[in-house]
């Protein structure tokens, strides 16, 4: 049963790689690495169980830490960027 | 198995080749350090790949388990260290980055060279 | 409790690496520079006395934290090593007493102790790669010392010292990265990161793929550090916009511990396990070896900027190391490995006297010099003096080497009096780019504008005391000799 | 399954370090390498190494994001475009990667219990290691006492990057007796309620969290680095709700820099103290009379000035760059 | 007992598995932003929630039950508050619906 969540969060995280390139605005690109931390802990969370060495999920719980303050790192830059500038990202 | 049994190596060096790349043609700075990043990543990766036993467990032992198979921890100790470096190093890399913004007013590699050619 | 004796090669590097965290912590300049001094005198005093027993007893090694070799962390020191550790601690002190002067006009006052503090880190970090006896270990303090380094350099008043440092920042971390993928393949074949360990079983794996591929990037690595000839475009101008003092210590010791390093790689892990070891060094080394002399010499030739002219030189000048090394045999091997020793002599006497000629108020050009000498009499002198020690005039310590390189291509037969000729070739372009310095500065009409003032004597102390060990070094040549002669010995036959 | 698993993952990394080369617009760059980051750390953790994971995570993920950010906000963030000569560079890249994938067929596959590294030095490790360190977690062991030296020079490597960034970047206020004037702009997310709110809860949170990785590193995955990471960057959310300001009232910038010193000499005391009592530097066996009780201390303590060092590091390196303004 | 369990703890998983999947298909194929974030944050927190509601069915009454729950109390925390941050600073910055929609034509 862990193999099958397993492969729904891997292509969620191919879909969500896809959407952080895709962009085409900021936003999206943040929303897209926000997206990808999560199904990161819950990759790890699954796979610590997995192996049997439940006393790894710490390392779920610091991604899931890590992920937030990055993401409110990301649109703290985001906001004074975009006082600064108001310019529209346009995507590649 | 056999045939997957290398592709991590193979990852390292395509990875490795990416990042070099992006040193030595890419004209922005920052761009330069991201790829130095990418560079410096793909030698954990072969490093990391090293350390991995058939059926092995990460080095944590476990109390009263006897027979367990460990990875080897030797590669993850070098390895803890060499991330240390790599963020060290694009630290000091970006403060230089961000001075050269200040003094030339870009950070492109060729504009700040045509300058000092002035 | 051990006998201190025991403890001296820990202590080597330890001493500055302490002093670090304290200098940070320090306020006012002379307060961070006292303190500087002090660890670096002291690891000057350890590296002779670890010399003097290195010379009586041989290599002496040391267990960290006392786990035994291949699965603790070995410190190894022997006749190379302390000659590096003399010419390392004992630049960092000459530089140290000029900087106390020279560094005042380039430093903001208020970032000295974070300049010093970062002076401490590369001393202990070139420290921490010649006492080293693991390879990881050796990655370790070369990033200590080269992330160090990056800041002095980056200490240059003009703006050009960041483009510089930027550029030896990425080129340096390309070769320390290279270097530990060739660490990490040796590694995955051997299971050992102990150098004489990594010998020792590299023999039943030797002709495997990655060994060789480990060499390769292992060389290409640290040639990238060492500035060996195609690879040394970072060199001159972090040379040129370092402060003076800086450049000093940097131009007399980092390269060559890079050198170091490389040369024990290959001699102490590779020598008796890759058959195609000597070839390695005469088809690949060699060749750029006599190139680096010729063209950057003749680049030196051509280049105005004094500072730039004398990195050139030191491009050229580790061409002849490169070349000694090249030969494999002990004759060359002692010059190559003495010449590291008078070429810091050598080079660090004529940046002290650039950093001299700057605090006199000169400009550092070659036509920017002209008829200084009038006015800055002693220090021009000076340069002379270091001038002819460069270039190898009997008497002066660039000499010996220089002589010794010439024996041990004679050796070689008919097609080694062959290399002599860029070795000639290279010491005549010397006395020409050393002439125009001088020519410029003795006979050229003075500059009206220029108000050139004599440096101060402090600083004119050092410098001669410098040209005076090259004079010395010319005439008693022993102890440096002394040890090339049994480090070529140890690098050849390393276990014997 | 699970090595395809990290299968999947290495193609992913690949797809994402060629999207990171090829994005002109730096922004996006950076965010990728944040996605990048994470990957490797997955593949880390699948790969068994667990503390490696953590602290590719924290460091790769958080960290480094954190600080390209910055540079960013001080520079331009569009990459220009340009034709340049590439040839060279493609030369010798094809070439090196050529012999990278020519020496991997000697190589011993994934996994292999046959190859050269598991069969010499580590074995050692992870037998002696509950005899004479007696802590589960071999890694930390290893890092903190059998390779103690390397991990007192990677101490001394992000020391040196703390003094590095000072040096360059502070704007004469290098020894932090001035305070620094944040930038107008650093007010943070303070008129956003609700991240103001859910920050402010979880700072305590993760601070406890931090420490509990500092000092349960002896027994899973963790330590001083992974720890300090983790620390300082509840206290960069903490400077971001509130503000470059407030973080620097509540921790100045001085006491960083003497937690920077004091953390680095710490653990070099632990050696020399080593030496006083008649080992080698670094010894920790002599510190009490029974050697694994020594040995707990030794690293226990030395674990601790690791996690000091890099909590002010990364501390310091965060207010310098966030203080220092665009328009300068 | 642990029959129901298991099978308790299979369906969430399932469930949840299938709710990361379709988040993640709706956060790539929605047409713009704000679209995105509504599917995008579907996979944060109900797919989370199922699926660590399911491995802690496995774990028992166990200190990793417990890491697990704390787990998903943080992201219940986080994750709104990453989203509503995130749509706010999009909304402040101009980003609207249509004008997304917009580009994404011209694109």
């Amino acid at each position: 049963m862990y193999y099958a969540v397993t492969i729904a969060i891997l292509a969620t995280m191919a879909l969500a790689l896809a959407r952080a390139l895709l962009g085409p605005t900021v936003y999206d690109r943040v929303l897209a690495v926000n997206m990808f931390g999560t199904k990161t802990v819950l990759l790890l969370s699954v796979i610590a169980f997995l192996y049997g060495r439940q006393d790894f999920l710490d390392l779920a719980l610091a991604y899931a830490l890590i992920n937030f303050i990055s993401t409110l790192a990301v649109l703290k830059f985001v906001q004074d960027y975009a006082l600064r500038y108001r310019e529209q990202d346009t995507g590649s | 198995m056999e045939f997957f049994g290398l592709y991590n190596y193979w990852v390292f060096a395509v990875l490795l080749m990416i990042g070099l790349y992006t040193v030595m043609s890419k004209a922005n700075l920052i761009k330069k350090l991201i790829g130095m990043s990418i560079f410096q990543s793909a030698v954990f990766l072969l490093y990391i790949t090293m350390d991995k036993v058939e059926g092995g467990t990460a080095p944590i032992l476990k109390p009263g388990v006897d027979g367990q198979i460990y990875s080897n921890p030797l590669p993850q100790v070098l390895i803890l260290t060499a991330i240390v470096v790599g963020v060290a190093t694009l630290a000091l890399g970006l403060a230089i980055v961000v001075r050269i913004s200040e003094s030339y007013g870009t950070i492109e590699e060729d504009e700040v060279r045509e300058i000092d050619r002035e | 409790m051990m006998p201190i004796i025991a403890q001296l090669p820990i202590l080597q590097v330890v001493v500055p690496l302490m002093a670090a965290p304290l200098v940070i912590l320090l306020r006012g300049r002379n307060l961070a520079w006292f303190a500087t001094m002090a660890a670096s005198l002291f690891a000057f005093a350890i590296s002779m006395n670890l010399a003097n027993r290195v010379r009586e007893a041989g290599p002496v090694s040391y267990e960290v934290g006392s786990w035994p070799a291949p699965y603790g962390i070995e410190l190894y020191v022997d006749a190379f090593s302390a000659l590096l550790l003399i010419v390392v601690s004992g630049a960092s002190s000459f530089a140290l007493l000029i900087a106390r002067n020279s560094l005042k006009h380039e430093v903001p006052e208020d970032r000295q102790h974070l300049f010093y503090t970062a002076w401490l880190l590369a001393l202990s970090g070139l420290t921490g790669i010649l006492v080293a006896g693991d390879a990881f270990n050796i990655f370790v303090f070369m990033e200590i010392s080269s992330l160090a380094t990056y800041i002095l350099i980056a200490g240059g008043k003009q703006r050009q010292a960041l483009t510089a440092v930027f550029k030896y920042l990425i080129l340096g971390t390309i070769g320390a990265t290279f270097y530990l993928i060739g660490v990490g393949l040796i590694y995955m074949m051997t299971g050992t990161l102990n150098l004489a360990d990594m010998a020792a079983r590299l023999h039943n794996v030797a002709d495997l793929k990655p060994i060789l591929v480990a060499g390769g990037f292992i060389t290409v690595g640290l040639a990238i550090k060492a500035a060996i000839f195609p690879l040394h475009t970072w060199l001159p101008n972090a040379y040129t916009y370092a402060p003076h003092a800086v450049t000093a210590f940097i131009a007399a010791c980092s390269t060559k511990v890079s050198l170091y390093v490389l040369l024990r790689f290959d001699f102490f892990v590779f020598q008796d396990n890759l058959p195609g070891h000597v070839a390695q060094f005469t088809a690949f080394l060699m060749p750029l070896a006599v190139i680096a002399i010729v063209l950057a010499s003749l680049i030196a030739l051509v280049e105005n900027d004094l500072k730039r002219l004398l990195a050139f030189s030191s491009v050229a000048q580790i061409g002849y190391i490169l070349l000694g090394a090249s030969l494999v045999s002990v004759t060359g091997l002692t010059a190559g490995i003495s010449h590291m020793f008078n070429h810091a002599l050598a080079k660090g006497a004529l940046f002290f006297a650039v950093a001299c000629l700057a605090a006199g108020g000169a400009r550092l050009s070659v036509t920017g010099l002209s008829g200084a000498a009038r006015q800055m009499p002693l220090t021009m002198a000076a340069f002379v003096a270091a001038g002819l020690s460069l270039i190898g005039i009997p008497g002066t310590a660039g000499f010996v080497s220089k002589w010794y390189l010439v024996r041990a291509c004679l050796e070689l037969g008919p097609w080694g009096a062959l290399l002599i000729a860029p070795v000639l070739v290279g010491s005549l372009i010397a006395v020409l780019y050393v002439w125009r310095v001088i020519e410029s500065a003795y006979f050229a009409s003075a500059n009206q504008s220029d108000k050139l003032t004599e440096a101060p004597r402090w600083m004119l102390a050092v410098l001669w005391s410098v040209v005076g060990l090259n004079v010395y070094f010319g005439l008693q040549p022993t102890l440096p000799l002394e040890l090339a002669a049994s480090a070529a010995d140890t690098l050849l036959f390393p276990y014997d | 399954m699970v090595v395809l698993f990290g299968l999947f993952l290495l193609t992913l990394l690949v797809i994402t370090a060629l999207g990171i080369v090829n994005a002109d617009n730096l922004f996006a760059a950076v965010m990728l390498m944040g996605i990048f980051s994470l990957q490797m750390a997955a593949i880390f953790f699948v790969l068994d190494a667990a503390d490696v994971a953590l602290t590719e995570a924290a460091v790769g993920a958080g960290v480094a994001t954190m600080l390209l950010l910055g540079a960013l906000a001080l520079t331009k963030d569009k990459e220009k475009r340009r034709r340049r000569r590439r040839w060279p560079a493609i030369v010798i890249v094809t070439v090196t990667t050529l012999m990278m994938i020519y020496a991997t067929f000697d190589m011993p596959r994934l996994g292999d219990p046959q190859a050269p590294v598991h069969q010499h030095v580590a074995p050692w490790y992870l037998s002696e290691t509950p005899k004479v360190i007696d802590i589960p977690n071999v890694v930390t062991a290893i890092l903190a006492s059998f390779r103690g030296y390397d991990t007192l020079g990677e101490v001394f490597v992000i020391f040196t990057a703390g003094v590095g960034v000072m040096f360059i970047l502070a704007n004469g206020s290098g020894n932090g007796r001035r305070t620094m004037v944040p930038s107008a702009d650093s007010t943070g997310l303070r008129h956003h309620l609700v991240p103001r709110v859910v920050g402010r809860l979880l700072v305590p949170f993760i601070v406890l969290f931090g420490l509990y990785v500092q000092f349960h590193g002896e027994y899973g995955p963790g330590g001083g680095f992974q720890a300090g990471a983790l620390i300082s960057a509840g206290l960069i959310l903490y400077a971001l709700v509130e503000g470059e300001k407030e973080a620097l009232r509540a921790i100045p910038l001085s006491v960083l820099v003497g937690m920077i010193a004091f953390g680095a000499f710490l653990f070099g005391a632990v050696g020399v103290v080593g030496m006083l009592f008649g080992g080698n530097f670094l010894d920790y066996s002599v510190l009490l009379s029974n050697p694994v009780a020594g040995q707990h201390l030794g690293i226990m303590l030395v674990e601790l000035g690791v996690g000091i060092t890099v909590t002010g590091v990364l501390l310091t390196i965060f207010h310098t760059i966030a203080a220092r303004r665009k328009d300068h | 007992m642990q029959i129901a369990l298991d099978i308790a703890s299979w369906t969430l998983l399932i469930a949840g598995g299938a709710f990361v999947f379709t988040g993640g298909l709706g956060a790539l194929r929605m047409p713009d932003f704000y679209t995105r974030m509504h599917a995008a944050s579907l996979t944060d927190s109900l797919g989370t929630i199922l699926v660590l509601f399911g491995i802690a069915l496995q774990a028992g009454v166990s200190l990793a039950a417990l890491k697990l729950i704390t787990i998903t109390l943080f992201l219940l925390l986080t994750s709104p508050t990453a989203a509503y941050a995130l749509a706010n600073a999009a909304r402040l910055s101009g980003v609207n619906p249509e004008h997304v929609v917009a580009t994404n034509e011209q694109r």
